[in-house]
């Protein structure tokens, strides 16, 4: 059961990081590296939010949640914009340099010390028994709430409402959702939103759960092979594929060696890429494109 | 006539080098059907995508003339722009969004400003009630014509005074091509919008024309009336198939047409 | 209008033989003389800091170089390469800790090894493009650097593999001059090689399958054969890079190859200036001398002691910025902006822009 | 490509800026100031830091200041190594100091021998050539220590346990944390304890849980961990989540004061060297009021191994007299005998071979619900260094 419930988390954590890469990737087709960084920036904007609203954690979740979604929708109009049209692989290098940008800002304004959200919002994170025969912390039952959330309301916004369809549009042929009158640049503005709006609820609760430092870039580059694994331009595949990295590094701590658990998802990973490189839902064309 | 598009000595450019487009004028009037007839890269579809604004792509520039859209100059403006404008695109291919459903590709385009999107969509059910049955199929699974339907009918829902389709014939069978030729006529008569339909296929073009231009070479070589081109002896033999295989006109000897540069 | 045919003005080469050379005028023979005299006397002015400086340019270069074939001539991504460096790093220091073997046999096992995991990692280019090849050999960089990890916990190295200094007879190679020289032609022969490689049909097939991959098979290019070459040879050179590294430093151990290494070489191919050797040169220059120019900055800075926590997140923010802006403004790195110089006082006092570029 | 040569030429020349202090003693620090692993080491430098600056306005050392060049090197070795190079060949110091992760020590070490150079650990983990028979150049001051660290816990953990010991263990997947649990786990078994689980968690680890669901399920009723700060508190909090209600003991970092508060653990033990603030010593008021007068971003109660390297490094320049060079320092450093002022159980003295010290002393702390503060479970114990 305590398996299942391990299994569950990590996959959690995982999908939710893993569909911010998706949602950009599927957008406008650049590889979002400095995806880890931003998520981190989110946790450590919570710690700022929590000093400045120390009685209201809720308005201190809601704000570093909402500074976060404009970092992203500023990130792309002040740097991804000029690199549209440019090679795609421009692009993703860009999108490293921002990550090492980054991760010297938060250095410089937060510093390096280890840092505990959940203690500066007065949260204590409880434990709750499941099913009696397993526990799972409050932060880890929230992961997989707000994971459910996310990708329940992304599949509903990109199915029903008219921006998510325009979306979809533009991610299929950006030239003919231009001479549709889609305006790409806000689209792409969207994606960028919403990519980190995700990825700080990732980064926000993992922080909550085990405390923050700069290790939390290394866990956004961890979650990328689930993200390709299930096709890059998958939503159920990130879900998919994070379940199955999550499932492989558990199952390696369990029963073979913990340290190998570190390689494993990158082991997955060039499996898939000899096997079936475009992912398990990810479009074959795409292949070509990049 | 008050033209409601009017390209005047249009000169275009690929890579800074090759000139595409050698100083072409035309014009279309509101609520007119207007045929550009040519060969391959005679320059029609490069004067729609200087019309549509997306020359720059294909690194590609408009270096003389002007295009006037209701007085406006829109050489090298962004695409967006000039579709909020209310001039629409039916491209030559990838007309569709191929992974999302009929509804969904209507409801991808963004009418322009100050249109009523309810009435649009059902408009585009009306000139094409095939599609209403096709409402949850892919795109990516419908027939060519389906799809030429779905293309005109997104096209329909983004408003557009002006519609410019490209090689509405392209690949299609004669009687659906004869079918869609009609549809164009009515979305005219209904919308009182005027349209732009550049084609290979001079026959159908020119039944369902107002007017008609040939261009070769980067270059006006003919134009007038549809009705008139029809007749030209000259559009009898290159473009209706008259004398057998097509030719350009520079490899008859004797030429004896009126040719008038710059209208 | 005059009716003179217009006559060809400027420089140009008569015979296939003059494209093949190296050097081509008078001017080029002078100011190479001139640099390598420099060169040459340049660690007998310099202090022991700068040499270590200079060491530390040599050895990225030839990485840089290496990565540059790959990714900027065959056009083949790898964000793997701090991998490849820790790969010949640990074969050396392997061979010498458990063989005691000299360098002269490492240095080549580490080459020869360098091009069999080039091998490896240049097998998923045969089935991948782009954005996933980069992602292929950056799982690869993790798993090396897993195997080497495991290899110091294993044999109880926990604070890294030392390595003795080389010996050649009696002489020790512990003399930062000696080094010096010595990775000085380590680099002189990496960029031969390199040039010579490229105005080989090597260098042709690579150009053609950078360019496009289908054009390139159907002209009759072995793709696969070439890619597969690119990868070995570039490896190879930075598993040689690697080994020097840990002989130049003494020791071994995984902390010293992160992906930020990877990401270092990355950056000084861009900063250099895509497919341009000199553009390796400047980038490898560019991106080691950065740190250190603004840790001397911020030496200048008025109470600078208390700044010294916060230096190496102003280098992170400070060469994040910097690649940003190559990438957005400048593509053409700063080979671009050498070349646009150059072009300014061929020109001078004219302002027009030349078709072609000055040189090659 | 003349240009070009000039160019550089410049820009290195512009480099020799480091003016040596001709009038100083020159010190030389090489430490992990910054990146992930910062947090271990730059308090602790900037305790030394403020300890230095104190002793220079009281007039410096013998008479003279003392000139200390931090370097940051972010636990790259690369990094370190061009930093210890410069230090030793421009800075021309006296003393090298490293404060960062185990993987720097090669190349610091090998400049150190290179220049012959005396070399200090300070709050980075000593290696084992500072135990005697120790390296002649090698020092170390910080607090904790292989070997001798899992030998106090244990020594704890069998006073203490009332029942027979089923011991979990943890490790981070680095080397050093590595060998120190492997080595408890082999003296656990001559100790009669029965080590059921061990654990090396691989740093960047998103969840620690099924980790500690492994302990737990072993049955474990004591885990012990050395490891950074991070593995051993959140394997403790994976613990706990699973409603593990065992005993849990780990090395007293420098965060070890304010994480006690914060995790308000009961059975959470925490074994260490230096005396914790909460002591409230004389020498802690004065730490306190000299961060405070320094403006210091970092807490105050995690300076103490800073403070007791700048303790180690006046008495050793004090000793070495005017002018010091590196091997006056060394030979002063082998005699040296240090008063730490209760920050330790004793005083820090070092011999011809032995550069850890003559004696370590270990205190054991906990949170006291009732009391709602730390309190010691344990009072100094003394362990010979041999």
């Amino acid at each position: 059961m305590q398996l299942a419930i391990n299994i569950a988390v990590l996959a959690a954590i995982y999908a939710l990081i893993a569909c911010g890469y998706v949602l950009i990737y599927r957008v406008s087709r650049v590889l979002n590296l400095a995806h880890g960084e931003l998520m981190m920036l989110s946790a450590y904007l919570l710690l700022t939010t929590a000093s400045l609203f120390s009685k209201n954690p809720l308005i201190a979740l809601t704000a570093a949640v909402f500074l976060s979604l404009c970092v992203g929708v500023l990130v792309y109009l002040f740097l991804m914009r000029r690199m549209t049209g440019e090679m795609v692989l421009a692009a993703v290098l860009t999108t490293v340099a921002l990550g090492v940008l980054l991760r010297g800002l938060v250095v410089l304004i937060w510093s390096a010390q280890q840092q505990n959200p959940a203690q500066a919002l007065g949260w204590a994170n409880y434990s709750i028994p499941v099913f009696g025969a397993g526990r799972i912390s409050a932060a880890g039952a929230a992961l997989i709430a707000v994971t459910t959330l996310i990708y329940a309301g992304l599949f509903l916004f990109l199915r029903f409402s008219r921006y998510g369809i325009r979306m979809r549009a533009a991610g299929q042929n950006p030239l003919l959702a231009a001479q549709r009158g889609i305006s790409l640049h806000v689209i792409y503005a969207l994606a960028w939103g919403l990519s980190t709006f995700t990825g700080a609820m990732a980064g926000i609760l993992i922080s909550l759960d085990s405390g923050l430092d700069s290790t939390m870039v290394l866990i956004g580059l961890k979650a990328f092979p689930a993200a390709l694994v299930g096709g890059l331009d998958s939503l159920v595949g990130a879900l998919l594929g994070a379940l199955i990295i999550a499932a492989a590094e558990v199952l390696m701590i369990y029963y073979v060696d913990a340290l190998l658990s570190d390689v494993v998802p990158f082991l997955v990973l060039i499996l898939m890429l000899i096997v079936r490189p475009w992912g398990l839902f990810g479009t074959r064309e795409e292949l070509d494109r990049v | 006539m008050s033209a409601l598009l009017r390209i005047e000595k249009l000169e275009v450019v690929y890579a800074r080098a090759i000139t595409a487009i050698q100083g072409i004028t035309l014009e279309a009037g509101k609520g007119e059907i207007v045929a550009v007839l040519g060969t391959n890269g005679a320059g029609k579809s490069t004067t729609l995508r200087a019309v549509s604004g997306f020359l720059g792509l294909d690194d590609a520039r408009v270096t003389e003339g002007s295009i006037l859209f209701k007085g406006d100059n829109l050489a090298n403006r962004p695409p967006y722009l000039i579709t909020k404008l209310g001039i629409v695109l039916v491209p030559e291919r990838d007309k569709v969004f191929p992974n999302l459903s009929v509804v969904e590709n209507l409801a991808a385009s963004v009418p322009a400003r100050g249109a009523d999107r309810k009435r649009l969509e059902e408009m585009a059910f009306t000139f094409f009630p095939k599609l209403s049955e096709l409402r949850g199929r892919t795109a990516g699974l419908l027939s060519g014509g389906e799809r030429q339907m779905l293309a005109l009918a997104s096209a329909i829902v983004c408003g557009p005074e002006l519609l410019l389709v490209d090689e509405l014939s392209l690949g299609l069978a004669p009687v659906v091509v004869e079918d869609l030729a009609q549809r164009l006529v009515e979305i005219r008569g209904k919308l009182g919008i005027t349209i732009l339909l550049v084609e290979q296929n001079a026959a159908v073009a020119l039944s369902i024309a107002d007017r008609g231009y040939v261009l070769e070479n980067g270059r006006v070589v003919l134009d007038g009336d549809a009705a008139r081109l029809k007749n030209h002896p000259d559009i009898q033999e290159f473009y209706l198939g008259g004398a057998g295989e097509r030719r350009s006109y520079r490899d008859v000897k004797q030429y004896r047409r009126s040719r008038r540069w710059y209208g | 209008m005059s009716s003179r045919e217009p006559r060809a003005s400027g420089y140009f080469r008569s015979s296939y033989d003059q494209g093949l050379r190296l050097i081509e005028t008078r001017t080029q023979w002078t100011s190479l003389i001139a640099f390598l005299l420099a060169l040459g006397a340049f660690p007998f002015l310099a202090t022991s800091f700068q040499l270590d400086l200079a060491c530390q340019v040599f050895l990225a270069v030839i990485g840089s170089i290496a990565l540059m074939l790959l990714t900027g001539y065959a056009g083949q991504v790898s964000l793997g390469h701090a991998g490849l460096i820790a790969a010949g790093a640990f074969t050396a220091g392997i061979l010498f800790k458990e063989f005691g073997a000299k360098f002269w046999i490492t240095i080549p096992a580490a080459a020869a090894m360098g091009a069999l995991i080039g091998l490896i990692f240049g097998l998923p280019s045969l089935r991948l493009r782009g954005l996933y090849l980069a992602v292929s050999t950056l799982a690869l960089h993790f798993i090396v650097i897993y195997l080497g990890g495991e290899y110091e916990t294993k044999r109880g190295f926990s604070t890294g593999i030392v390595i003795d200094a080389p010996r050649i007879g009696d002489l020790v190679l512990r003399d930062r001059k000696i080094w010096y020289f010595v990775l000085l032609a380590f680099a002189a022969v990496t960029l031969l090689i390199s040039l010579n490689l490229l105005r080989s049909r090597t260098g042709r097939a690579w150009a053609a399958i950078r360019s496009h991959e289908t054009i390139a098979e159907a002209l009759g290019i072995g793709v696969a054969g070439h890619k597969l070459l690119a990868f070995v040879i570039s490896s190879s050179m930075t598993a040689v890079a690697g080994a020097l590294f840990s002989y130049y430093r003494g020791f071994v151990s995984v902390e010293a190859f992160s992906l930020f290494l990877s990401i270092q070489y990355v950056a000084m191919i861009i900063i250099g200036g895509m497919g341009s050797l000199l553009g390796a040169i400047l980038g490898a220059i560019f991106v080691t001398l950065l740190p250190y120019v603004i840790e001397y900055a911020v030496g200048l800075l008025p109470n600078a002691r208390s700044y010294a926590g916060m230096l190496a997140a102003f280098n992170y923010s400070a060469f994040g910025i910097v690649m940003i802006l190559f990438l957005v403004f400048e593509p053409q790195g700063l080979v671009g902006i050498w070349r646009r110089v150059q072009n300014y006082f061929l020109l001078w006092p004219f302002k027009q822009k030349p078709l072609g570029g000055g040189r090659r | 490509m003349l240009k070009r040569n000039l160019i550089a030429t410049a820009v290195l020349a512009g480099l020799t800026g480091a003016t040596a202090a001709q009038d100083a003693y020159n010190v030389g620090l090489t430490g992990a100031l910054t990146g992930p692993a910062a947090g271990t080491y730059a308090p602790a430098v900037d305790g030394l830091r403020i300890y230095i600056d104190k002793v220079n306005a009281a007039g410096g050392v013998n008479g003279k200041k003392i000139n200390l060049i931090l370097l940051d090197d972010s636990a790259q070795p690369a990094r370190a190594a061009a930093n210890a190079t410069r230090l030793v060949t421009d800075d021309k110091v006296v003393l090298l100091l490293n404060a960062s992760l185990s993987s720097t020590y090669a190349p610091v070490v090998g400049e150190s021998q290179k220049a012959n150079v005396p070399l200090i650990f300070a709050s980075s983990v000593c290696p084992k050539d500072v135990y005697p028979p120790a390296n002649a150049l090698q020092f170390c001051t910080t607090a904790f220590a292989a070997n001798y660290d899992s030998r106090a816990v244990l020594d704890f953990v069998k006073a203490t346990a009332k029942a027979p010991v089923k011991l979990g263990l943890a490790a981070m997947a680095i080397p050093i944390s590595r060998g120190e649990i492997d080595y408890a786990e082999e003296l656990a078994k001559t100790l009669g304890m029965t080590p059921v689980s061990k654990q090396i968690i691989p740093p960047p680890t998103p969840d620690y849980t099924p980790f500690a669901t492994l302990i737990k399920e072993a049955d474990a009723n004591w885990t012990y961990s050395w490891a950074p700060w991070v593995t051993q508190v959140r394997t403790l909090e994976g613990l706990r989540r699973l409603g593990w209600t065992g005993d849990y003991i780990a090395w007293s970092h420098l965060e070890a004061e304010n994480e006690l508060a914060r995790l308000k653990d009961g059975k959470f033990y925490v074994v260490g060297a230096n005396a914790l603030f909460q002591d409230d010593l004389p020498i802690h008021k004065e730490i306190a009021a000299a961060a405070k007068a320094a403006n210091s971003q970092y807490p105050v109660n995690q300076m103490t191994e800073g403070w007791i390297a700048g303790m180690v490094i006046e008495a050793a320049l004090k000793a070495a007299g005017w002018p010091a060079n590196a091997e006056k320092v060394t030979a002063s450093l082998s005699n040296l005998k240090v008063d730490l002022k209760g920050l330790r159980g004793g005083e820090l003295q070092w011999t011809k071979d032995n550069h850890f010290r003559t004696r370590q002393y270990y205190r054991v702390y906990r949170w006291d619900e009732a009391k709602g503060a730390i309190v010691r479970v344990r009072d100094w114990a003394a362990f010979d260094v041999k």
